[in-house]
């Protein structure tokens, strides 16, 4: 399966600009289906950026998060060609990752 | 998807007249409902709600409402069964109005 | 939704009326104390905090101090949100030393809605997408050079409907 | 006598006729011109954008969003759907003209053979029956998917609809413009109430479409779906909203409906797929 990962990472020469959009529900566990049945709470809890060994970036999230969720954040650093891998784990114990080039 | 909370729409000036049903109260007075009226009632409201599916203008109140007889005749309340089957009905029969008046009503709406 | 007043409701009400810096600076109900150890400082996903239910609790649990109000954080979200599941909400700041950014929204069920930690050479400017339960306020807390800052504005929310 | 009255008769009725009779252009015309004068602010090309075209507000929420669009996935499945071949060999590309890549513009269409109006949702099903692969759901991902993607390869490519010299033609068009212009359901609403008199206003939290390039957007990714849906799931859950039961989709009405409104939007652009609340 594709990952559920999509990544722009885009240097400047002296900043990279991160973007990601990942596929999740994010489903809050305050929603009912259409049974009426409450829908466990399912969503990322950590995201990790890493760059040359170290993270760039961390996200803790709560159920709070949009479906499919996106943030975007830039660093120092990074150039074209590099790599950057993202990480999540969510409250299922689930888990993804991917490593993208820096654009 | 529940749509009762579209009722708030109401307030916007673009609803026009909707059709509003207030026959429910005159069945309430009546002496107690029997199965057989339940079906004959039940009956008249199916077959003018399948004339608005002829028209191909049938409202999503009129199958609740039908629905909802149903379920009070399962539960022996024919009162109700009966007062929600005739609602059906006038429903349906205001859908059929709705339907008819518009074939020629519609133009009034069109950007010329 | 079922919101259980707890101890915390007047003040969050406060925050709500708008008076965010008066009302922040009311959330300290903890003193300052060496001893406080950031939850946001460490890797460690803040469970606790992201429990807690009004966002002066969440704000004590993540951070165990209160955040002064401050022009240099940015906080840019609609007036009004075009559907409360996706709200855009993003944040900047002139604040140097930034380690963390926090959001909140007022009167979600649970307050806290993602912190970033940022590590040097990282800047300290976020862009996400969060859910709002309803119209309420969104809190942003600022951590930088072991202060807490906070900008805070009230977005509209009403359901979806007809429109589109 | 008898003669001169049946002629007089006859006068009349053609007379009568011609009242009634369509005239596509001069609807296109007033329609556009309806819009660019209500809304005199706002570009032609940009009321694709719906709601954005119409509130500031709004507008920035949706660029913001747009910088990662939420369709984002629901298109890259779209691609690789239409990529991979049926289990015959065969694939969607060998079922349209231009291997289906920038053709979005062109549908629906009139066909003469079969004296019907062609969607693309339509046609793609078709393709797939054809080729002894099962249709999709109307209303589901897989065929908002497939049309996404379709969209995105045919994004600034003005509507091109065309009304061939056919009676059969002209009255699916007039069957359109009649069903957009009818009310129904108990709210007594048609199309044309929401997305014609009341286009910039709010409903509830939202702001109504204006329905010139209503349809170029199309599918649509909607954050009150929390995913894509199609030109059909927006016409069947319009219905539904104005508590009217909806037809099945892709049936003779949704068919005309949707060749009257791509009509009048002729020579704007497919922005497709979009997002909106």
């Amino acid at each position: 399966m594709a990952s559920t990962i999509r990544v722009r990472a885009i240097s400047s020469g002296e900043t990279t600009e991160v973007q990601v959009l990942i596929q999740h529900p994010m489903d809050s566990g305050f929603v009912r289906d259409a049974k009426g049945e409450i829908i466990p709470p399912h969503f990322i809890q950590q995201l990790t950026f890493e760059y040359d060994g170290r993270n760039v970036f961390v996200a803790d999230w709560g159920a709070a998060v949009s479906k499919d969720p996106y943030v975007k954040f830039s660093f120092k650093g990074g150039n074209k060609g590099d790599d950057l891998k993202i990480s999540w784990v969510d409250n299922k114990g689930e888990t993804d990752t991917t490593t993208a080039k820096i654009q | 998807m529940n749509m009762t909370g579209f009722k708030t729409t109401m307030r916007l000036s673009i609803l026009a007249p909707t059709f509003v049903l207030v026959i429910a109260a005159t069945t309430s007075v009546l002496a107690a409902s029997s199965e057989a009226d339940f079906k004959t009632a039940y009956a008249a409201a199916e077959a003018t709600n399948k004339e608005a599916g002829r028209l191909r203008n049938q409202w999503t109140v009129t199958a609740e409402a039908l629905a909802d007889a149903r379920k009070a005749a399962d539960k022996s309340d024919f009162d109700r069964a009966v007062a929600s089957a005739k609602e059906a009905e006038a429903l349906a029969k205001a859908s059929i109005f709705q339907a008819t008046s518009e074939k020629e009503a519609w133009k009034n709406l069109e950007i010329r | 939704m079922t919101t259980t007043h707890n101890g915390f409701a007047a003040t969050r009400r406060l925050i709500i009326k708008g008076a965010g810096a008066v009302a922040l600076a009311g959330l300290g109900i903890i003193s300052l104390s060496p001893a406080m150890v950031f939850a946001a400082a460490n890797d460690k996903y803040p469970e606790d905090a992201f429990k807690q239910k009004g966002a002066a609790d969440a704000i004590k649990s993540l951070y165990g101090r209160t955040a002064e109000a401050s022009d240099k954080v940015k906080l840019d979200a609609p007036e009004i949100a075009e559907n409360g599941a996706v709200v855009p909400i993003s944040v900047s700041t002139t604040l140097t030393e930034v380690t963390s950014i926090s959001f909140l929204a007022s009167e979600n069920p649970n307050a806290l809605a993602a912190v970033y930690r940022i590590p040097p050479g990282t800047l300290p400017s976020v862009a996400n997408r969060l859910k709002m339960a309803k119209t309420s306020n969104v809190i942003v807390i600022v951590e930088a050079g072991g202060k807490l800052y906070s900008a805070i504005k009230e977005v509209k929310v009403t359901v979806g409907g007809c429109g589109g | 006598m008898a003669s001169a009255a049946l002629a007089l008769a006859l006068t009349a009725i053609s007379s009568t006729l011609a009242a009634d009779t369509p005239d596509p252009v001069a609807d296109a015309k007033a329609f556009r011109n309806y819009f660019v004068t209500k809304f005199p602010n706002v570009k032609p090309e940009d009321f694709v954008n719906g709601p954005y075209a119409l509130n500031e507000d709004m507008r920035r929420q949706w660029e913001e969003k747009e910088q990662f669009p939420p369709y984002e996935f629901s298109l890259e499945m779209g691609k690789e759907m239409f990529a991979k071949p049926f289990r015959n060999g065969k694939s969607y590309a060998d079922c349209f003209p231009d291997q289906g890549i920038g053709i979005r513009q062109n549908y629906p269409y009139f066909d003469a053979k079969e004296g019907k109006v062609i969607t693309l949702e339509l046609a793609l099903n078709r393709c797939r029956e054809a080729n002894g692969e099962p249709p999709f759901s109307y209303v589901g991902d897989d065929m908002a998917a497939l049309t996404a993607y379709m969209a995105f390869t045919s994004r600034g490519k003005p509507f091109d609809i065309k009304i061939p010299d056919d009676p059969r033609a002209l009255e699916a068009y007039q069957n359109g413009k009649r069903y957009f212009y009818t009310r129904r359901g108990q709210l007594n609403f048609s199309c044309a109430t929401c997305h014609v008199q009341n286009p910039g206003e709010r409903m509830r939290a939202e702001i109504l479409a204006p329905a010139l390039g209503i349809l170029n957007a199309m599918p649509i990714y909607r954050s009150e779906w929390g995913g894509m849906g199609t030109i059909s799931r927006r016409l069947t859950t319009c219905n539904s909203q104005i508590r009217g039961v909806p037809l099945e989709p892709q049936a003779d009405e949704y068919r005309d409906l949707e060749y009257y409104l791509s009509y009048v939007s002729n020579g704007l652009p497919i922005s497709g797929p979009g997002s909106r609340p």
